[in-house]
């Protein structure tokens, strides 16, 4: 075969990729906002929750997430009586996600922290509730500074969408695998493939950029 | 007028060992200007600090208005006030910071207009007047449209007055609001303090290194040291006969400058 | 999922181990191989109009059912008694021989499994979840010496590149990988283990969910009418199945292989 | 049974408790690959790191586009590529040292960041007071910014030999029994995989905790205003 | 003592489109001490980075002890200097920065004896002797073992004054030394500087916001507006009679304080 027939397979894997990559940053996101704001909650169960969270989603590696997801939770779920028998698509973004938005949390975390102390105290001696403090003052200066290792997370995102060709989700390392199983043509395969992710990395990180552009409109104004 | 609006009873602040407020008694009276002077660490910033509810204290008690601000009258005795009380009391303050802490993501108006809609519960509209009328007063009519970092440092400060205006508090505190700025930005900061002073029966509270502004626009000067008032007077009396020994030679460490 | 739920979806999804020649998926999309042929003809019968192809892992066949994520495999998965522990089996589509892949030149001069147990030096390949995995242990190759792949896709290049001496599998699958790749032949005077006083002979049949009984009736009554035709014999030689192993299929019944102690 | 070790499969408990000894013979193949990569990575790193701040823009350039290409794709896809294709040009390394290169390969880029931001943090300031006192170039470096690097890279460096082990489990896809594939063997052949793959998580969130408090440590021990000089 | 030490020739210098030295020219004589003052951006920090070689020139030449300091005679053409040349150049002047720029991870006494083991080659016993000599000239003779974080900032600016001064340079250059400083502080900065001036033969050129300081010390004052040198005089004649209108404008601004 030559190389030009690769690439229809191939690009029906990249297509996967695209749409996983899309749907687990995005529940990714929501995930990481949600627990970033819990872990700095007053309430200590929802602040439990959220480090409990961050904490066993970062503290493991995403390939046992996903096979832990994959193969052990049916299990756990006949065990109580539960049909948890996810598709590999819906493990796939859910393992993805969740890892993801645990590292996400804490970039959330760390950029509200990182809003200065004197910005909570202005709006405090403006007599802002401390939730108009969080979602009028703070988020929207710390937005724009989670957007870099956002962008970073979300191409790391898109490197780990190749683990779940290892649950047969037919992703573009799938397809690479099932190609390679025909011809034995390693070299072509994995160069191809590798510029095909360092194709779509480069894309991503551009439409971070341009996110980040957008969240930040205020910084950029000028005389 | 002679009822003081602010008042500290033996109030007593520390951090670990460390004594910042040490037994402090300190009044002030509506209306009043006073200006507080001392060398770093005497706890200046904390009395502000304090009266803006931004620091708790250990001891003693602080009124405003006749009212206790961080504690509550409950069933006769004194306990320690909740988010409600703290909330009503601090609509009779404003502050200006040292660092201006401008809103960076928000335009001029709306950094002036926000807690107007957010906190006294105006209309947009209503709000966006009120800044306009504001940014007029400290001469700034024309920055309405623009972000904080697009304006010099002068400038800023000015808005931060304004913002502070706009919820019509009856007491401004000012923290050292001109050290951050270059020297030549410094006299338009001072002049519209110096007309909020004459021009308004606002109380003000200013603590300040700028000696000269202080000894013209205070009722009184207070020299802080080791988080007491060590010695307090008209301006004339403490620039030119300071009956302290600590005091002298605080004035003659700045006023060599 | 039962016959009656198959019918009213219209869909079954039939997975193979990307097997060649028992079951795998061309760069197409179109399923081939002795058990996903035969598996058409079966499902049309059954008058099933679509067919969902899954592939997967050799090792996640099983789990793979027991999840629900397909109804049946065809990938002439080996009827072994513990597997009849997990899964029902369809009675026995193929029978194959067992086979061995080596470097070009045969450099080891191997020709048995049991080879692996008297030279302790030799690496022998095998897949994971793969059969083999118990012929080796009862032979005693002991456990250090096994390489476990993922799928045959890899095994040309672990013989090859010496990461492993040969590759145990059955003599379809060594053909078949043998004619793939440069570098890689099928042992020759190749000796047929004996395990128990019997020389190994696998027979492969399709299998299903505990719960698919059903659709496992169904599937055999299908398939003991095809076997009686020449399409069916077509379809398996067609793929390199010798025609003992095309008449062996029928010397065991599933019952009996899955009572095998 | 696995490397000459019975399970016991009588009740979950007992499953568990016999595989243990399974499983921390995988966990020490584990921690074999992370040293071997993080070593790997560390040496990579600063030669990308020195060929990213070459004054010639001949070598700066294509040293920034590998480290970014190396950054952008996948190490399952990497793994696969030096497993499979290093050996079509008579490269044939075994599967634990082709994991552990890949390994090594993927974080050099990052740990090159590392030591560039590292050296960039001590300021302009720095820089400029070694340069008014006419320090020579190599005395700035060795005397001035080193000293003051180090207590910087070394938590981040720290950081990344926790990814590493993380990331151990993807060698398990070219053959090498790490933790995760002895589990995944394990399940295979009793078709229970709650078991070992649940104790792999507890065991991964142990060692990740452990190693992350030592990094914090660490941290809170070296000299902030960098290695001290009398 | 007429030969100009320093000398700007219509010395040039933009960052992009931002001219920071416009065709400046300007001398200082031997043993002169010389005050620079003007509004932020003026490009007085500028000119003595250049002189120090920590920024390039683009246009013009500097003298430094009338030898070209940015250009070499190369076969009678001046020609961009090698670090070769800059190195020996450097060797002319000190520098005290604003922010200190002390090394942190130096004990007081190394960072004073550093430069002189490694560039001048002294004995690392000779350069501790040096070291604590200057040290006990600013009055730190105690501190010597003492790393830079456990100073006060007044008394982390005195080391770094002693710092310059063991390379023994002819030129020293002080950019706002005192401006990081808290009030309190300034003062045992200035004294130092001071001392330096009238007991030394240095030449010395001061940039500070200190006018009091500056009147009493320098031999000269000049007034730096865009990049050039607007206007220049003794002290008593630039600040009691300023001849440009910008001078009496930015004087105003400052002094007002
Ligand atoms: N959050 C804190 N934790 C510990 N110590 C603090 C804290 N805030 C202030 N202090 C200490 O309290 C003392 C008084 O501080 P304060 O800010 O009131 O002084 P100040 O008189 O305003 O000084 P300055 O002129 O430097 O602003 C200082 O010694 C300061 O270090
Ligand atoms: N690295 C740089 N890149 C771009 N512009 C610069 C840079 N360094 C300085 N400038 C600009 O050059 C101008 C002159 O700077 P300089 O530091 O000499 O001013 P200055 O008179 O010392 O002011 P100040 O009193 O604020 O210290 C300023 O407008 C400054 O913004
Ligand atoms: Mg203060
Ligand atoms: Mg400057």
């Amino acid at each position: 075969m030559a190389w030009t027939e690769y690439l229809t397979p191939l690009l029906q894997g990249a297509w996967v990729t695209v749409q996983l990559t899309v749907y687990s940053t995005i529940l990714g996101a929501i995930l990481a906002f949600a627990f970033g704001i819990g872990k700095l909650s007053p309430n200590w169960l929802i602040k439990a929750i959220s480090v409990g969270y961050i904490e066993i989603f970062r503290g493991t590696s995403l390939l046992v997430q996903l096979f832990w997801l994959y193969f052990a939770l049916p299990v756990a779920g006949q065990a109580v009586g539960l049909d948890l028998r996810l598709p590999p698509v819906v493990a796939g973004v859910l393992a993805l996600s969740l890892n993801i938005g645990a590292y996400g949390a804490e970039v959330v975390r760390g950029a509200i922290q990182a809003v200065q102390k004197n910005q909570y105290e202005a709006a405090r001696a403006l007599n802002f509730t401390p939730r108009q403090a969080l979602f009028g003052v703070a988020l929207p200066q710390a937005i724009p500074e989670m957007m870099p290792p956002f962008g970073n997370l979300a191409v790391q995102n898109l490197k780990d969408t190749a683990l779940v060709s290892l649950i047969s989700l037919g992703d573009l390392a799938f397809r690479a695998e099932q190609l390679r199983n025909f011809t034995q043509d390693s070299t072509t395969i994995f160069t191809l493939v590798l510029f095909m992710y360092f194709g779509m990395a480069l894309v991503l990180t551009a439409i971070m950029k341009l996110l980040e552009r957008f969240v930040g409109r205020w910084r950029h104004a000028s005389n | 007028m002679t009822d003081p609006i602010i008042k500290f009873d033996k109030v007593g602040k520390s951090y670990g060992s460390l004594k910042v407020l040490d037994g402090l008694d300190f009044e002030v009276k509506r209306g009043e200007k006073v200006t507080i002077i001392g060398p770093s660490g005497s706890g200046k910033s904390t009395v502000l600090r304090v009266l803006m509810t931004l620091e708790t204290i250990n001891d003693g008690v602080v009124y405003v208005g006749n009212e206790p601000l961080w504690h509550e009258q409950r069933s006769g005795a004194l306990v320690p006030a909740g988010e409600e009380h703290l909330r009503k009391m601090r609509r009779q303050l404003g502050m200006v910071f040292q660092q201006f802490n401008l809103f960076p993501h928000m335009t001029v108006r709306r950094n002036i207009a926000e807690a107007p809609v957010k906190v006294l519960g105006l209309s947009r509209q209503d709000a966006n007047q009120r800044a306009e009328e504001l940014l007029e007063m400290v001469g700034l009519a024309d920055q309405a449209h623009k972000y904080p970092h697009q304006l010099s440092g002068g400038q800023q400060q000015r808005v931060g007055i304004a913002r502070a205006l706009a919820m019509r508090p009856k007491v401004m505190l000012f923290d050292e609001p001109t050290s951050a700025l270059d020297p030549e930005l410094v006299g338009e900061v001072l002049n519209v303090i110096a007309r909020l002073a004459s021009e308004h029966d606002l109380t003000m509270l200013l603590v300040t290194h700028e000696m000269r502004f202080a000894r013209e626009v205070s009722d009184r000067v207070c020299f802080f040291d080791k988080g007491q008032m060590k010695e307090q007077g008209t301006p004339d009396e403490l620039f030119t006969a300071p009956r302290e020994q600590r005091t002298r030679d605080f004035l003659k460490a700045v006023l060599n400058g | 999922a039962t016959l009656d739920e198959i019918k009213a979806s219209g869909t079954i999804r039939i997975a193979v181990a990307n097997e060649i020649p028992y079951g795998y998926v061309d760069p197409n999309g179109e399923a081939l191989g002795a058990g996903p042929d035969v598996a058409k003809h079966i499902v049309e019968q059954l008058g099933i109009e679509n067919i969902e192809w899954v592939t997967t892992n050799f090792s996640s066949l099983i789990p793979g059912l027991q999840a629900d994520r397909f109804d049946m495999v065809a990938a002439e998965m080996a009827i072994l008694p513990e597997r009849c522990a997990q899964v029902i089996y369809s009675e026995p589509n193929s029978s194959y021989g067992e086979g061995l892949l080596v470097p070009a030149g045969n450099p080891k001069n191997i020709h048995a499994y049991a080879d692996f147990a008297e030279n302790p030096d030799l690496k022998v390949a095998i897949m994971a979840g793969a059969d083999q995995l118990e012929m080796m242990q009862a032979l005693g190759v002991p456990e250090a010496n096994l390489v476990t792949i993922a799928s045959n896709a890899d095994a040309i290049s672990t013989v090859s590149t010496g990461r492993a001496d040969a590759y145990a599998a059955t003599s379809l699958t060594a053909t078949g990988l043998a004619s793939q790749g440069s570098g890689v032949e099928v042992a020759g005077e190749f000796v047929d283990p004996v395990i128990d006083g019997n020389e190994v002979r696998s027979w492969g049949g399709f299998v299903f969910a505990e719960g698919s009984t059903d659709l496992r009736d169904a599937v055999n009554e299908v398939l003991a009418e095809f076997k009686q035709t020449e399409d069916w014999a077509a379809i398996l030689t067609g793929y390199g199945f010798s025609q003992a192993d095309v008449d062996g299929s029928s010397h065991r019944t599933t019952a009996e292989l899955c009572a095998a102690e | 049974m696995l490397f000459g070790i019975e399970w016991d499969t009588s009740s979950e408990l007992a499953f568990a408790w016999s595989i243990l000894p399974i499983l921390l013979i995988g966990l020490w193949v584990t921690i074999q690959a992370t040293v071997l990569g993080f070593v790997v990575a560390l040496v990579l790193g600063l030669v990308l790191a020195v060929l990213k701040g070459a004054p010639s823009r001949f070598v700066s350039w294509p040293a920034n586009v590998l480290c970014e290409f190396i950054r952008d794709t996948p190490l399952l896809i990497q793994l696969f590529f030096l497993y499979y294709v290093l050996p079509e040009y008579g490269l044939v390394l075994p599967a634990f040292m082709t994991g552990a290169l890949a390994l090594g390969l993927q974080y050099s880029a990052y740990t090159s960041e590392v030591y560039r931001a590292g050296l960039q943090a001590i300021g302009r300031d720095q820089r400029e007071a070694a340069r008014a006192l006419n320090f020579p170039s190599a005395h700035t470096f060795t005397h001035v910014l080193l000293p003051q690097a180090i207590p910087r890279i070394i938590p981040a460096m720290g950081n990344y030999l926790v990814s590493i082990m993380k990331d151990v489990p993807v060698l398990s896809v070219v053959t090498v029994l790490e933790m995760l594939n002895v589990a995944k063997i394990i399940g295979d052949r009793t078709f229970d995989y709650m078991v070992p793959l649940s104790m792999v998580g507890g065991l991964y969130l142990i060692m990740t905790l452990v190693a992350s408090a030592g990094v914090r440590l660490l941290d809170t021990r070296l000299p902030k205003q960098g290695l001290p000089l009398k």
